[in-house]
């Protein structure tokens, strides 16, 4: 990935400055947090169940986006193969579940940490390899973990899958909302941390690594270490999200995670602009939403039910080259230049107004 | 023991498969630096239209024929319109345009073809050869596989090693800079490599189809055993990805025959990592110089 | 920047380089050589391209591995078991040929990765957000602060570095490397892209960095190398062929056959060639 | 006749080359001198093709070769020996000969060039078959000296030759040059560090510093002003 274009000056708006967001992280992203935890509620209250269903899995699309976009945008490693992350994540928790009664919130720990260590296995060799490697292991992993749950189909229930149970409601809430919000609190605890891990040492740690390992080594940070700790979060985002789309499915079965699965989730992190976390959200919402467009517009053009399922796919596909040829800096990136065009217009050329660094989160 | 005799000749012929989709690898990678994550589907694209060729009639051969050709053509407009404009950004950019192909050409397929796997003829008859009394697992299709890819490699060897295209080739690649200084056209020499490349997938992609389930993604764990084969081999070498398609064909064969054949993808995420932590840029590459 | 306080403790550590030799392949790049720099010393390293002044650095940062010899640190030998991101915690900082900046960090982020293997926050309180995490890196973002004023970059602080003038990222870089507060720096062709003038402001501070740390000095352009160097080791084909003060040097003829060359007489004929070569 | 005018070349921040103006004429070698940095390499990276510049032209025999590609430059006789020994060295040493004549000959005017490149440097010949990768210093500037004057350049641009030779070897490949240039229309440009020896066989010098030409004359006379050494040494 090219680094993202340095910003230059990024004139901010007067009500904006007014608005002053409090420096330190924690303090900083728990506002924001809180401000989308709102805006998310008045949003699932008032849809119907269905849609809030969908809001649950935007959120936890949001999650495996966070951590891949945090390993390939920041620290410069790709992975062909996150759905098989997701996969670990989502067969240890329907495991839990089926075998014993543990709490919901013991499971997803125990999914996050299934899919941490398999992202210590697969990151320890991964720094030694540049792109082109790691992308084609990576890629094998994908096609090569799903078959192994068939092979022990008594263990992993085979292609009937594992189910999975969400803890009832409370209340008279109904239970698509409150799946939703297991999975949004999910995300926005997920992006409050990932976003205080990015402001410290180890962000800054991720991204000289990722620009230049010589130089990086040379002030002092241990590179190998740093990418396997960027490996080791992105992989157990991954499975925490692979938890959660379990919950949403109700099963959890090999066909959940082909290897279009991991693609997809590339396309959707490289539209949403590789490196940011907030763009996750676009990236997810298209995960969520563009299978369904794709499906009435092929509808409309009557292409027939066989074409529908892969219209997606060839848009996702056709997103990722004209992307990486045209705009490596995704939906975010654009958004971020709009807004600063619209800006440096309203305060007039010349504006030598001081600039800000660009953040990640 | 006649397991392991009939596993073995079962080997040898995907190692052929795999060597030959290899070998398209390496075309690729020595001269740009970019492994092709899309050549198998370009290869499943060519094997679809040959398909299409013969439910028209087209006789075998002639399809045959055609479809290298179109490899051919396809692998040239693809380095053509989608890689050069890459040039000079970071590495990960193409690994990621070859992605957004495979799947924008396994799309393709499926909306044009649809995803139920349909059967593809063998050139020759698939039932096992009789050696003495006992029926062996290696057909006279096995056979033509053998001589196919052999050809193929042996034809590679002859272009790289005695015809001055060959040469300017292998100059391109091994030094691009100065090839241009001595006047050798380089940007043309890069494409031929992506044609020839596409020729390679496409006699895969034919080979391959027979005795798979055909269908949009019958490529997809070809393409990633013929990467185990190339980075055994070194990714630079025609011989290393022949050899390193034999070790990766007989590997997986007794992993499926012996362990099932669900385990065959990750006997070779094994394999491709143990030869990545062994020697990270192939057993039988050179040990690069370090850049400071 | 203020001195660090731990001074008289450091005094006089010395790099000694004693009998190394490295080779690529067939060809030998450092050819037993053998020198030494302490603490408060500025050395330059000079010779003709070629002659091996890189490799030494890269053999005492750990990216080349000696064939045989003996590289010790305030007594500490830096051959064995060795990494280049163990040489901050030695006390030595690298500036690299070019600038070596990472383009997606601000300037201010650029010297601030340079001392952070001194930070003490760990893995969990920078996750939370905690506090002792924060307070942590205002303090460092503060310090990176106060050496680019030094150094008169701060206004470019927030820029990242693809945008500023060669100058200011050279700046950048050195901040990078003094922020962790070495007592040995190793300056790889810290001049190179820049003017006249500038060349004399990287003199002077230079200078100035002498009783603090031991400098260690590949540069190309003479008049710097003559004008702040307290010694001068100058090698060719591999070897030293000079080691002492600015003014032996320039009256070694040797060191300027090495840079000139002798001249071609007419007597010398092509015929030759094929036997010596 | 080389003509260059105003030649700027920028990398990002730092001006590689600010208005350069020389010329250098056929049957003579023009020797550009200065420190490392000084902008050498990228003045003959530039004529060839490889470096794209701000501004300037660059014309050969009338021809203007900026714009032109790398490759097309080369077809008009342009050679160009980069630094560091530019052997190819995953090749044959014949190869590498042959790979320079394919685009300017015929299969058996090709041998007769590379027979001739041979007696040249008959120490060579033992070596055809052998990898580039296996030739010594002086063996490899052999190589890529003659495989540069196999196509018969007019114009011929070398970067550093004597880099890391001995004394003796860079002395005889300098009388080499000498005697190759005396008397034929070949233009030749001389990058080097190595200022002596380059000046006592070249008719024109250039002095570059910091991407400017700071002395400009013939061979002899900077050869004899004390300006040379202080912009190589300093003092």
């Amino acid at each position: 990935m090219t680094p993202p274009v340095p910003s230059g000056s990024w004139p901010r708006a007067p009500w904006v400055r007014r608005l002053r967001l409090p420096t330190q992280p924690l303090a900083r992203h728990l506002v924001l947090a809180l401000c989308g935890a709102a805006i998310l509620y008045a949003v699932t209250s008032s849809l119907s169940p269905y849609n809030d269903f969908e809001v649950g899995e935007i959120a936890l699309y949001v999650i495996a986006l966070a951590g891949l976009s945090l390993l390939t945008g920041l620290n410069g490693q790709i992975s062909l193969g996150h759905g098989a992350f997701m996969a670990v994540g989502a067969y240890s928790a329907a495991l839990l579940m089926t075998h014993t009664h543990l709490n919901l919130l013991i499971e997803l720990v125990a999914a996050i940490g299934a899919a941490g260590l398999l992202g210590l296995v697969i990151g320890i060799p991964a720094t030694r390899l540049k792109g082109p490697y790691l992308a084609g292991m990576t890629l094998l992993l994908a096609l090569a973990l799903p078959p192994i749950a068939d092979k022990w189909s008594t263990t992993f229930g085979g292609d009937q899958g594992l189910t999975t149970t969400v803890p009832s409601a409370p209340g008279s809430i109904n239970p698509e909302e409150w799946l939703a919000w297991i999975q949004i609190v999910g995300a926005l605890i997920t992006l409050v941390l990932l976003a205080n891990l990015l402001r410290s040492r180890y962000g800054r740690s991720f991204r000289a690594v990722r620009d230049d390992e010589i130089a990086a080594s040379l002030a002092g940070i241990h590179v190998a270490r740093t990418k396997v700790i960027a490996f080791v979060i992105s992989a157990a985002c991954a499975g925490l999200a692979g938890a959660f789309l379990g919950l949403s499915t109700g099963v959890v079965n090999t066909g959940e995670f082909p290897l279009t699965l991991s693609i997809q989730l590339l396309a959707a992190m490289v539209l949403g602009g590789t490196g940011t976390l907030m763009g996750m959200w676009w990236g997810a919402v298209l995960l969520v939403y563009l299978p369904q467009w794709s499906t009435s517009l092929s509808g409309d053009f009557n292409l027939g039910s066989g074409a529908s399922a892969y219209l997606a796919t060839i848009i996702f596909g056709v997103v990722l080259i004209v992307v990486m040829i045209a705009a490596p800096t995704g939906i975010q990136g654009g958004l971020r230049w709009a807004w600063r065009r619209v800006w440096s217009l309203r305060s007039g050329p010349g504006d030598g107004t001081p600039t800000v660094s660009r953040h990640p989160a | 023991m006649s397991l392991f005799v009939n596993v073995t000749l079962n080997g040898l012929a995907n190692g052929m498969i795999f060597a030959a989709l290899a070998l398209a690898l390496v075309l690729i990678f020595r001269a740009t630096r970019i492994v092709n994550f899309a050549q198998g589907a370009m290869g499943m694209m060519t094997t679809f239209i040959a398909s299409s060729l013969l439910g028209r009639g087209v006789g075998y051969w002639w399809a045959f024929l055609a479809v290298l050709v179109i490899g051919f053509v396809l692998g040239a407009l693809v380095e053509r319109v989608l890689i050069r404009p890459l040039q000079g950004k970071s590495e990960l950019n193409p690994v990621i345009v070859t992605i957004g192909l495979l799947v924008v050409l396994e799309g393709l397929a499926g909306t044009i073809y649809g995803n139920s796997s349909r059967g593809f003829p063998a050139a020759y008859s698939q039932s096992g050869l009789t050696v003495g009394h006992t029926k062996i697992a290696f057909s006279h299709f096995d056979v033509f596989i053998l001589v196919a890819v052999l050809v193929l490699m042996t034809g590679t060897l002859v272009l790289f090693r005695a015809t001055s295209l060959g040469l300017r080739m292998r100059a391109s690649a091994f030094a691009g800079e100065i090839s241009r200084l001595l006047g050798v056209r380089v940007g043309v020499l890069l494409t031929l490599g992506w044609a020839l490349a596409g020729v390679a997938g496409s006699l895969s992609g034919l080979l391959v189809a027979p005795t798979s389930s055909f269908g949009p993604y019958f490529m997809d764990l070809v393409l990633v055993y013929a990467f185990t084969a190339a980075v055994i081999g070194g990714l630079e070498s025609p011989v290393g990805a022949l050899i390193g398609g034999l070790i990766t064909g007989l590997s997986i064969s007794y992993v499926g025959g012996y362990l099932g054949s669900g385990l065959q993808p990750l006997g070779a995420l094994v394999l491709l990592m143990v030869a990545l932590m062994a020697r990270p840029e192939g057993i039988f590459a050179r040990p690069p110089a370090r850049r400071v | 920047m203020s001195a660090p306080s731990t001074l008289s403790e450091r005094d006089g550590r010395t790099l000694r380089v004693d009998e190394l030799r490295v080779g690529f392949g067939g060809v030998v790049a450092l050819d037993r050589i053998s020198m030494s720099a302490t603490q408060g010393e500025i050395v330059g390293v000079i010779g003709p391209n070629g002659a091996g002044k890189t490799t030494l650095f890269n053999v005492i940062c750990g990216f080349v591995r000696a064939d045989s010899g003996v590289i010790t640190y305030d007594g500490s030998s830096l051959l064995e078991h060795h990494h280049a991101h163990d040489l901050t915690e030695l006390g030595i900082a690298r500036t690299l040929q070019g600038v070596g900046l990472f383009a997606g960090l601000s300037v201010l982020e650029n010297v601030m990765i340079g001392a952070q293997n001194g930070l003490r926050s760990d893995f969990g309180s920078a996750m939370l957000g905690l506090w002792r995490s924060s307070r942590e890196e205002r303090r460092l973002a503060s310090r990176a602060g106060e050496l680019l004023e030094e150094l008169g970059v701060s206004a470019y602080a927030r820029h990242f570095p693809a945008t500023l003038p060669y100058s200011i990222q050279k700046r950048t870089a050195l901040a990078r490397a003094l922020i962790a507060q070495p007592s040995l720096l190793l300056l790889d062709e810290p001049a190179s892209g820049l003017s006249n003038d500038e060349m004399d402001e990287l003199g002077t501070l230079i200078r100035g960095l002498s009783p603090r740390m031991g400098v260690l000095l590949v540069e190309h352009h003479m008049d710097l190398v003559m004008a702040v160097c307290d010694r001068i080791v100058v090698l060719n084909f591999g070897q030293v062929i000079a080691d002492g003060t600015p003014e032996s040097v320039q009256s070694n003829p040797e060191v300027a056959t090495a840079y000139l060359g002798d001249e071609v007489h007419d007597s010398v004929t092509t015929s030759g060639m094929s036997e010596n070569a | 006749m080389l003509e260059i005018q105003g030649l700027s070349v920028s990398y990002g921040a730092v001006d590689a080359l600010k208005s350069v103006t020389l010329s250098a004429r056929p049957g003579a070698i023009t020797a550009i001198l200065g420190a490392n940095g000084a902008g050498k390499t990228t003045l003959l990276r530039t004529i060839s093709g490889l470096v794209k510049p701000r501004a300037g032209a660059v014309r050969f025999d009338g021809d203007e070769l900026l714009g032109r590609a790398a490759e097309d430059i080369a077809r008009l006789g342009v050679s160009h020996v980069p630094e560091g020994r530019g052997v190819i060295a995953e090749l044959t040493v014949e190869d590498n000969l042959r790979l320079a004549t394919l685009w300017c000959m015929g299969r058996r005017e090709r041998q007769k060039a590379i027979e001739a490149t041979f007696e040249l440097f008959p120490r060579l010949s033992g070596f055809r078959r052998r990898h580039a990768s296996t030739l010594s210093g002086g063996e490899r500037q052999m190589l890529v000296l003659g495989r540069a004057l196999i196509s018969r350049p007019r114009l011929l641009l070398l970067d550093e030759p004597s880099l890391g030779l001995a004394p003796l070897v860079t002395a005889q490949l300098m009388a080499l040059l000498r005697d190759h240039t005396q008397g034929t229309d070949l233009t030749v440009v001389l990058v080097e560090q190595n200022a002596r020896s380059a000046l006592s066989v070249s008719q024109d010098a250039v002095v570059l510093n910091l991407g400017e030409v700071v002395m400009s004359d013939e061979a002899a006379v900077i050869a004899a002003d004390s300006g040379l050494r202080h912009h190589y040494l300093g003092f």
